[in-house]
């Protein structure tokens, strides 16, 4: 019996079907459509399809557990068979010439872990989005939306094959832009919605360039699904074919331009200026979409190809330190912003930043630990962010806020959970993620990046604390009208943040050396142990883990102290009110700059000489050509006199031409 | 003084179609213009009659016979050419050709 | 099935409509609307025939030279889906035309069908001068569409895309004398159906065959339209009927591609051959300058023109790497854009009933105003973007494909842009249209007329149903239009399964 | 010599439309002002309708060699019976709706057309005049039958004076190639030593019919006369009078190729009408003529002769095209726009005469008179449709006054512009076909032998490389595309919006409103079918 995948992409998407439906149809009623209604449904479907992943989940262990168990009972030598994943080939989708590509799902265990946090997360933002949209006249447009990501999400996630894959990658790509430019009436919001779909664009473009290349190596024989690339690469048969020349700068291509399509959805350098403006998108759309799940896709597929990646260890040079930079850059921004979802947004960068370089440095099971943790406590941070601003009726500058640990206590304790695990105090979430990278970073990558990661960390700690300490611990400096309706959120949106909060708090201990908890690697080394194998990250050694851990947590609390000083010394201007300042402006806008000067300005004049100079100029020319046969037309008619006597002459005339003509012959 | 020949017949033929062609487009006179096409006919049927002079036997006819159509045709077109000569002048009280040019383009 | 009853259908159509009432334009609209479904219905069981052909006879001889001119009709996958293609989208015209064509619905819906009974007549031909006429013809019902029904400068567009199209087919005329007459000269007896005029040409000399190639070539670009041969298009689509521009786009336009699909690379394969870089950059060309241009023009219908301009031009360089992809994804790729650009088209010229002006900036706010109508808009917007679900994706990637293959990485990349910069503009359109406050004070909520729903909707889920299982077109171009073509397939690069790296 | 029993089924048509003529004249004055334009116009049509008939029973055939009928001129005929039946629709739609005090100009039409069918028929000069005169003295009255209108005066003044200058001229060229031949018969061989003065006849007499035909530099009579002339009238003329010239032209041109080539033609001292072959228009010369051109060059051989006509019909069609598409282009009257179209057609129908087919052994006049037929069809179905479409005194002749024409009468304004399309030569209508074989033989003359080319060019275009014949029919062909925008602007016109205040034009009577769809429908089929009129 194939499990039926299909419906893990089917529930989230009849959910948005059915919102879809209400949200156009009721839109012409007095009140909009029933928000109960749509709301309930809403969650439901994200809830449905987190069971069935759980329910799926189990199943993959069935077999092998029976077997586990057989051996217990029996005292039987045998050992622990691998996991075997479920697939299921809906149809064939493309079919000409050599290309033949199946449409169907892959079930294993990095897809599962994926789905996991990913439906579980998914569905505790739905049930948030619940209180935080209540008020909106889209809500069920708002619904329908989320499910489609969810739905889109899944098909990224559970594809068998990179074109599947591009198919959700592409459309969680259009969700993003759709949430991003949400309240749609403010044009600033389309702007920031079409530059995230464009960026990604480009990125995708890379994408499938990257794996026409990949194609390439495998030879036309190959089917593209990843079950097929991994056994090529990992087949001994074609290592020598790997190692010559040719193959192999065909794989380093292939991979660089794979990685540029990682970067446009993980919003790394190079093309990282979208996530920042993306959260002009509601609050709930910037936790799931923008920090939780759907910028960390880009890991995703690099841990899917890891066995490609392995194969080009420029393209892993090049990742880590993209890794490395992006996330010292976005940190050093964090430091200034002013809004308190932006700093987020940064922060995610960074965070972002860590996976990659985890997976530069061949770490992929790092990197996606990472993701995992780091889905928790950015999700509580951000739903603590939108629980602020909820409060606050829609302030977001922290410089107008301050003192809300006593107004919002529950929301506070929910982000100190957040912050505990970001800063990477002991036992938080980020805790054991963030020092399994250093840890690898410094054993792989040697010093350089591990002391750029260190320092990020740092500077890691010090803006996290600047924004708690701006929100919630300094003397308030709220606006009277915001101070005046000042209230806690909803339990819908509480609850979503406890039990995240609660999650950054353990969600580490799934993979803990020290305790000998390593659930998380175990799981992952099906999909991603080869590629570590070959690369030797496997191995241990060198500085205890401890030592390590020990310099990270001074590293974090290095950070924190550094922030209450500056605190302390006014140097945060928690009381100015004025724009960014001008270096920290250009620091921001960067990349925004090597956009404009490298793509967009170039694109611009180019159309305009097209539209001003060219275009006109065909016109003209056949312009001037019509103008040319109407003289003739005209001087042809001003040969028709009205007279006789001309009319006659000039009949004689021809008649005596023909004779001259004829003449020159005859006589 | 020997016999008229063919060859100066068809000079004076030539002639007197130059002449009546000179005369129609020439004069703006309506009246002129109608004569002018009769000496041109009339120009024609003497080159069929001295033409005829030059065949054999009873080949002839057919250049005498010819001419006899023509005046026929002449005297209807004739009668056509004042008929509308007429209804003209009434039209524009005018017999002047050159009064006739409102028709442009 | 006779293809004589699929081509007479639409002419009926056309002849009975002038018997319906000019001023009751409800039961007009009806009976019209009824007439193309009918024909429709007459012309589905060809697509699904597969290959049909009539027999072939002689329409008439030259005279002195005897040279045969040929008159029969034959489908096959490739004819068959661009029937099907045209017998869709012409019920949808005549739904979406009343706002726009006022009480004239009688006139616009005999245009129609006399628009598309000459292209049956082109699809359907086997012989190049019956091609050539119903080639021909099409201009008449095309230029009555836009001169009809059109905006202020109709006229000055319509004339402008007559004479154009006039003399863009001059050179083809020229090159079918040339073929009727002078082999002629050296005994030979000359048959103008393709597949012996494929025998033909073979014989000629090869300068003279490259003239001729050259001289058909031009034709089919000029109808596409290609760089630099394209300064028709823009006024032509703008300015006529929005419906009116949703068939010529939709459906003739792609004549072109068809024209050199079935008939100038398979009569001069050779030539084609040697000069596919030609068009490869000319259709390059096209792709980048209707991109860039869709992004500065300031009328929806432009833009959407413009990107027509860009998306064909995409098939055109493709058609040019003669790969299996490159051909089932051309018509595919034509499918996909009759349908997704035509859907544009009729919305946008809703929305102009609206607005009462072409001007993107005069709309904006429909999406609360017209919440269907912008669903249906941004759906259709997205399937001519290319995203993965809808038929236009298939479509590029195959070509992506083809041209990555057949000239390399970097051609596949500055084909590529398109993606990205397709984006750019639409994406800029659907803004300008749906999103932004509205610009009137007060937003009042339009009354989205149902019917225009009805034609829009299943071209949507047309597309999104092919983009899921692009199976049916991709195969029947396969099979079918290789056995029609047996030059071509000569020509098609089958390379066997290669290991990496040679 | 020759019974009447087969007498009268050579003549059964001609003396069906005089007995019509004859009948209208008869009944005329017995008939009320309004009965008049009921009754006649149908006595008109149903003597054309008896003599069709009866064209489908006459055989090939020839009489006393004057004239002679076989089945390419029958379908010449035939089309001269449709134009005709248009013609008289035409007219009945003016007279009636200016309600006309009189119903001869329905008699003078049928006169005028008995005079036409005797030009197709004739195959000797003097029978050739006759005809040409009955026909040009009967269209005359008609161009001017409206007294009251100061253009119409005009018109006719400009057309009888030309007219009768030409006629002077072709008499005079018929009395000079009497002179050299002996004889007025149309093929005749010359007499030694008088070629010159046959050439000159030739000439002479070609100008004479190139007049009737329209063709530039002798076209200025047209613009005018189908400008004052009613509607109908100018339907009549548009068709009917190049029918009889082309044909006229083509067996003055047969004949003399005929002559020439040496075939057992009309000798000198025989007795008339003694074994005499009927020249045919269809005609078909084998391969002597090519021994005639390659045999040492006389003062006037055939391809002496061939060079000669190329001259003649070479300048005067490039001159026809050019000055009438272009002054067609910008033309705001209707009838001056048919005009012009008329010497641009006039220009093509003269390209036929160039056609080489010669020199592939073998003459054949079929492309030219297909393209005959087609344009003599759609000119006058397209005017007598305009008939329709306009309201009493052709409600003014400015193409605006014809706004919206066609929204009123959708099947009229179709047909019109159907058989506007094939004026312009686009499919799917028989101009498209008749242009292509037209154009397409052209093209042959670029890849002839050059060997031939140097036998038959003047001296004058010796020297011109053979890619210059390739200009001639692309330019008539771009011509041709200018042309077409000119039509286009008419046909515009008629779809687009009527105006306002538009009163409702009266009905259209029942002749006309099935004559000009059924011309239309006629085009077409000509175009689908080419080969039912001449085979081939």
């Amino acid at each position: 019996m194939t499990p039926q995948l299909w419906l893990l992409p089917a529930l989230p998407f009849l959910g948005f079907l059915i919102n879809g439906a209400l949200a156009l149809f009721g839109s012409r009623t007095e009140h909009g459509p029933s928000r109960g209604l749509s709301g309930f449904l809403g969650v439901l479907f994200p809830l449905a399809t987190f069971i069935l992943v759980v329910l799926a989940w189990q199943g993959l262990f069935l077999e092998r557990d029976s077997i586990l168990r057989l051996n217990h009972d029996l005292g039987l030598g045998l050992g622990i068979p691998p996991v075997k994943p479920f697939g299921q080939v809906l149809w064939t989708w493309i079919q000409t010439g050599e290309l033949n590509v199946d449409f169907g799902f892959r079930f294993d265990e990095l897809a599962g872990i994926m789905l996991l946090f990913i439906t579980g997360i998914g569905t505790l933002i739905h049930l948030y989005s619940v209180g935080y949209m209540a008020h909106d006249r889209g809500f069920a447009r708002f619904m329908a939306y989320m499910n489609l990501f969810l739905a889109n999400m899944v098909v990224l996630v559970l594809g068998n094959g990179p074109l599947v894959t591009f198919m959700g990658w592409e459309g969680v790509g259009l969700c993003s832009y759709l949430l991003i430019g949400f309240w749609h009436h403010d044009a600033s919001n389309g702007a920031a919605a079409k530059k995230a779909f464009l960026v990604n664009r480009a990125g995708d473009l890379g994408f499938l360039l990257g794996l026409f290349l990949l194609w390439q190596v495998l030879g036309t024989g190959t089917p593209l699904t990843y079950e097929a690339i991994a056994n090529w690469f990992r087949d001994p048969a074609h290592a020598i074919l790997l190692a010559s020349a040719p193959v192999a700068a065909l794989v380093t291509a292939s991979t660089l331009l794979l990685l540029l399509g990682a970067t446009g959805k993980s919003a790394q350098i190079p093309l990282l200026t979208w996530l920042p403006d993306a959260m002009a998108g509601p609050t709930p759309v910037s936790a799931l979409i923008h920090a939780a799940t759907m910028v960390t896709s880009g890991v995703f597929l690099l841990a899917r190809l890891s066995d490609v990646f392995a194969h080009a260890p420029l393209t892993l040079e090049v990742v880590a330190w993209i890794g490395a930079g992006t996330a010292a850059w976005a940190a050093v921004t964090g430091l200034v912003q002013t809004d308190i979802k932006k700093i987020l947004a940064y922060s995610t960068i960074s965070q972002l930043g860590y996976m990659f370089l985890a997976a530069g440095v061949g770490a992929f099971d790092a990197g996606v630990f990472h993701v995992f943790t780091h889905a928790f406590f950015k999700g509580v941070l951000f739903l603590g962010a939108g629980s602020v601003i909820h409060a606050l009726s829609g302030e977001q500058d922290v410089r107008r806020m301050g003192g809300l640990w006593r107004k919002l206590p529950l929301t506070f304790a929910a982000m100190f959970c957040g912050w505990y695990a970001i800063v990477g105090l002991p036992f938080g979430a980020g805790f054991w993620s963030k020092d399994l990278i250093l840890e690898k970073v410094l054993l792989r990558g040697g010093p350089a990046l591990y002391l750029v990661a260190l320092a990020t960390a740092v500077v890691t700690a010090v803006y996290m604390t600047r924004m708690m300490i701006l929100v919630f611990w300094s003397k308030p400096r709220l606006s009277p009208e915001a101070a005046s309706h000042l209230h806690e959120s909803p339990l819908t949106m509480q609850i979503p943040m406890w039990v995240l909060g609660f999650g950054s708090l353990v969600a580490g201990f799934a993979w803990a050396d020290p305790f000998h908890l390593d659930w998380f690697s175990r799981h992952m080394s099906e999909s991603v142990g080869p590629a570590q194998a070959l690369l030797g990250a496997g191995a241990g050694g060198g500085p205890s883990a401890i030592l390590l851990e020990s310099v990270g947590v001074v590293a974090s609390l290095l950070g924190i102290l550094v922030a209450v000083a500056l605190h302390r010394s006014g140097k945060f201007r928690e009381n100015s009110t004025g724009p960014l300042s001008m270096p920290a402006r250009a620091w921001t806008l960067l990349f925004d700059g090597i956009h404009g000067v490298a793509g967009i300005w170039p694109v611009r004049i180019l159309s305009w000489i097209l539209d001003n100079i060219v275009q006109p100029l065909l016109v003209g020319m056949a312009r001037v050509f019509g103008w040319c046969v109407e003289m003739a037309g005209g001087a042809a008619r001003m040969a028709q006199t009205p007279r006789l006597r001309w009319n006659l002459g000039l009949s004689v005339l021809g008649l005596v031409a023909l004779l001259i003509l004829l003449a020159r012959n005859i006589l | 003084m020997g016999a008229l020949q063919p060859i100066q017949l068809q000079v004076l033929a030539a002639l007197l179609f130059a002449l009546g062609l000179a005369t129609v487009m020439a004069r703006r006179n309506l009246f002129f213009v109608l004569m002018g096409v009769e000496l041109m006919l009339n120009a024609a049927n003497l080159s069929f009659l001295s033409w005829s002079r030059t065949m054999p036997g009873n080949v002839g006819l057919e250049g005498q016979l010819a001419p006899i159509f023509a005046i026929a045709v002449a005297a209807a077109e004739a009668c056509v050419g004042l008929a509308m000569l007429l209804s003209v002048f009434r039209s524009r009280e005018s017999l002047d050709t050159d009064a006739f040019d409102r028709m442009k383009e | 099935m006779n293809l004589h009853l699929v081509l007479v259908a639409p002419l009926a159509a056309a002849f009975l409509t002038f018997f319906l009432s000019g001023r009751d334009t409800v039961s007009t609209l009806r009976a019209s609307l009824f007439l193309a479904l009918a024909v429709a219905g007459f012309t589905f069981p060809v697509l699904f025939a597969g290959t049909v052909a009539t027999s072939v006879h002689t329409w008439f001889q030259l005279p002195v030279l005897g040279t045969d001119i040929r008159w029969g009709l034959a489908s096959d996958g490739l004819s068959g889906w661009l029937l099907a293609l045209t017998s869709v989208l012409v019920p949808a015209a005549i739904l979406c035309s009343p706002r726009i064509v006022g009480d004239r619905i009688r006139e616009f819906a005999a245009a129609a069908f006399l628009l598309q009974a000459t292209l049956y007549g082109a699809l359907l031909s086997v012989d190049l001068l019956q091609f050539f006429a119903f080639f021909e013809a099409m201009l008449l019902p095309a230029t009555i569409l836009v001169a009809l029904f059109g905006g202020r400068d109709r006229r000055r567009a319509a004339m402008l895309f007559l004479v154009f199209s006039l003399a863009g087919s001059v050179p083809l005329f020229v090159a079918i004398w040339y073929l009727a007459t002078v082999p002629v000269m050296s005994g030979r007896h000359v048959s103008l159906d393709l597949v012996s005029l494929q025998a033909l040409v073979a014989t000629l000399p090869p300068q003279v065959r490259l003239r001729l190639f050259a001289a058909t070539a031009l034709a089919f670009l000029v109808k596409i339209p290609a760089v630099p041969v394209h300064i028709w298009q823009a006024d032509a689509y703008s300015e006529g009927p929005a419906p009116g521009s949703a068939l010529l786009t939709g459906i003739m336009a792609k004549i072109g591609l068809y024209g050199f699909l079935r008939i100038a690379i398979p009569l001069f394969p050779q030539e084609a051959k040697a000069n596919a870089g030609v068009f490869v950059v000319l259709g390059l060309a096209t792709v980048l300058v209707g991109a860039l241009l869709a992004l500065r023009q300031r009328e929806a219908r432009r833009v959407l023109a413009f990107s027509s301009l860009s998306h064909l031009g995409l098939g055109l360089a493709a058609i040019f790497t003669f790969r299996p992809e490159a051909i089932s994804g051309v018509i595919l790729l034509m499918v996909a854009h009759g349908l997704s650009a035509a859907a544009l088209f009729f919305l946008a010229g809703i929305a102009e009933t609206w607005s009462g002006s072409r001007h993107v900036d005069d709309f904006g706010a429909l999406a609360r105003r017209a919440p269907l109508f912008s669903v249906l808009f941004a759906v259709a917007a997205l399937a001519s973007v290319g995203l993965p679900g809808t038929a236009g994706f298939v479509a590029e990637f195959l070509l992506l494909i083809a041209l990555w293959k057949a000239f390399g990485l970097l051609v596949a990349a500055v084909a590529g842009t398109t993606v990205i910069l397709s984006a750019a503009y639409t994406l800029r359109l659907v803004q300008k249209l749906l999103f932004g406050s509205s610009a009137e004070r007060n937003p009042v909520a339009l009354e989205f007329p149902a019917a225009a729903a009805w034609a829009v909707a299943p071209l949507l889920l047309a597309l999104v149903f092919l983009g899921f299982q692009p199976g049916p077109v991709l195969k029947a171009a396969r099979t079918d239009l290789l056995t029609r073509l047996p030059s071509a397939q000569a020509l098609i690069v089958e390379d066997a399964p290669h290991v990496a790296g040679r | 010599m020759l019974q009447v029993a087969d007498l009268l089924p050579f003549l059964g048509p001609i003396l069906l439309l005089v007995l019509g003529a004859l009948a209208s004249l008869v009944a005329e004055p017995l008939l009320s002002r309004a009965d008049k334009h009921r009754v006649l116009p149908w006595i008109g049509i149903v003597s054309t309708g008896l003599a069709a008939v009866a064209l489908a029973f006459t055989k090939s055939g020839h009489l006393w060699g004057i004239l002679a009928i076989e089945p390419t001129r029958a379908g010449l005929v035939l089309v001269l019976l449709a134009v005709l039946a248009l013609g008289l629709a035409a007219l009945q739609r003016n007279l009636s709706s200016d309600d006309f005090p009189g119903g001869e100009p329905y008699v003078l039409m049928q006169l005028a057309a008995v005079g036409i069918l005797l030009m197709v028929l004739a195959s000797q000069t003097i029978a050739l005049f006759l005809g040409m005169e009955l026909a040009s003295l009967s269209i005359y009255p008609l161009v001017g039958c409206r007294r009251d209108r100061p253009e119409s005066a005009e018109a006719v003044l400009k057309y009888f004076a030309q007219g009768a200058v030409f006629s002077a001229i072709f008499l005079y060229g018929a009395a000079l190639s009497y002179g050299a031949t002996g004889t007025v018969f149309l093929a005749a061989n010359v007499l030694p030593g008088r070629e010159t003065v046959q050439l000159l006849g030739f000439l002479l007499m070609a100008v004479g019919l190139l007049f009737k035909i329209g063709a530039a530099p002798f076209h200025f009579w047209s613009p005018d006369a189908y400008a004052g002339a009613p509607s109908g009238v100018t339907a009549f003329m548009a068709g009917a009078v190049k029918i009889g010239a082309v044909a006229a032209l083509g067996n003055l041109w047969i004949g003399h190729l005929v002559s020439l080539s040496a075939f057992p033609s009309y000798m000198v001292g025989e007795a008339v009408g003694a074994h005499f072959p009927p020249i045919s228009l269809g005609l078909q010369v084998f391969s002597r003529i090519l021994q005639t051109i390659f045999q040492v060059r006389r003062s006037l051989t055939v391809s002496g002769f061939i060079g000669y006509s190329l001259t003649i019909f070479g300048a005067t069609a490039i001159l026809s095209i050019a000055i009438g598409s272009l002054s067609l282009l910008g033309q705001t009257s209707v009838r001056r726009l048919i005009a012009f179209s008329g010497v641009a057609n006039a220009g093509f129908l003269v390209v036929g005469f160039l056609l080489p087919g010669l020199f592939i052994a073998n003459i054949l006049l079929t492309p030219t008179l297909y393209y005959l037929a087609a344009y003599a069809l759609a000119a006058a179905g397209a005017m007598a449709g305009i008939a329709a479409l306009t309201g009493p005194e052709d409600g003014g002749d400015h193409i605006s006054s014809l706004t919206g024409a066609a929204r009123k009468r959708p099947l009229i304004g179709l047909s019109v512009t159907v058989l506007l399309a094939s004026l312009a030569g686009l499919p799917p209508t028989a101009g498209f076909v008749a242009k292509f074989q037209i154009l397409s033989q052209l093209f042959l003359n670029a890849s002839l032998d050059p060997a031939i080319l140097q036998r038959i060019l003047p001296p004058a275009l010796q020297h011109l490389s053979q890619g210059w014949f390739y200009a001639v029919p692309i330019g008539a062909f771009a011509f041709a595309i200018v042309a077409a925008a000119g039509y286009f602007k008419l046909a515009v016109a008629l779809w687009t919006d009527p105006v306002p205040n538009s009163r409702e034009p009266e009905p259209v009577p029942v002749l006309l409103g099935w004559a000009v769809p059924l011309a239309a429908l006629a085009v077409v089929a000509l175009a689908i079918f080419p080969r039912v009129l001449f085979g081939g």
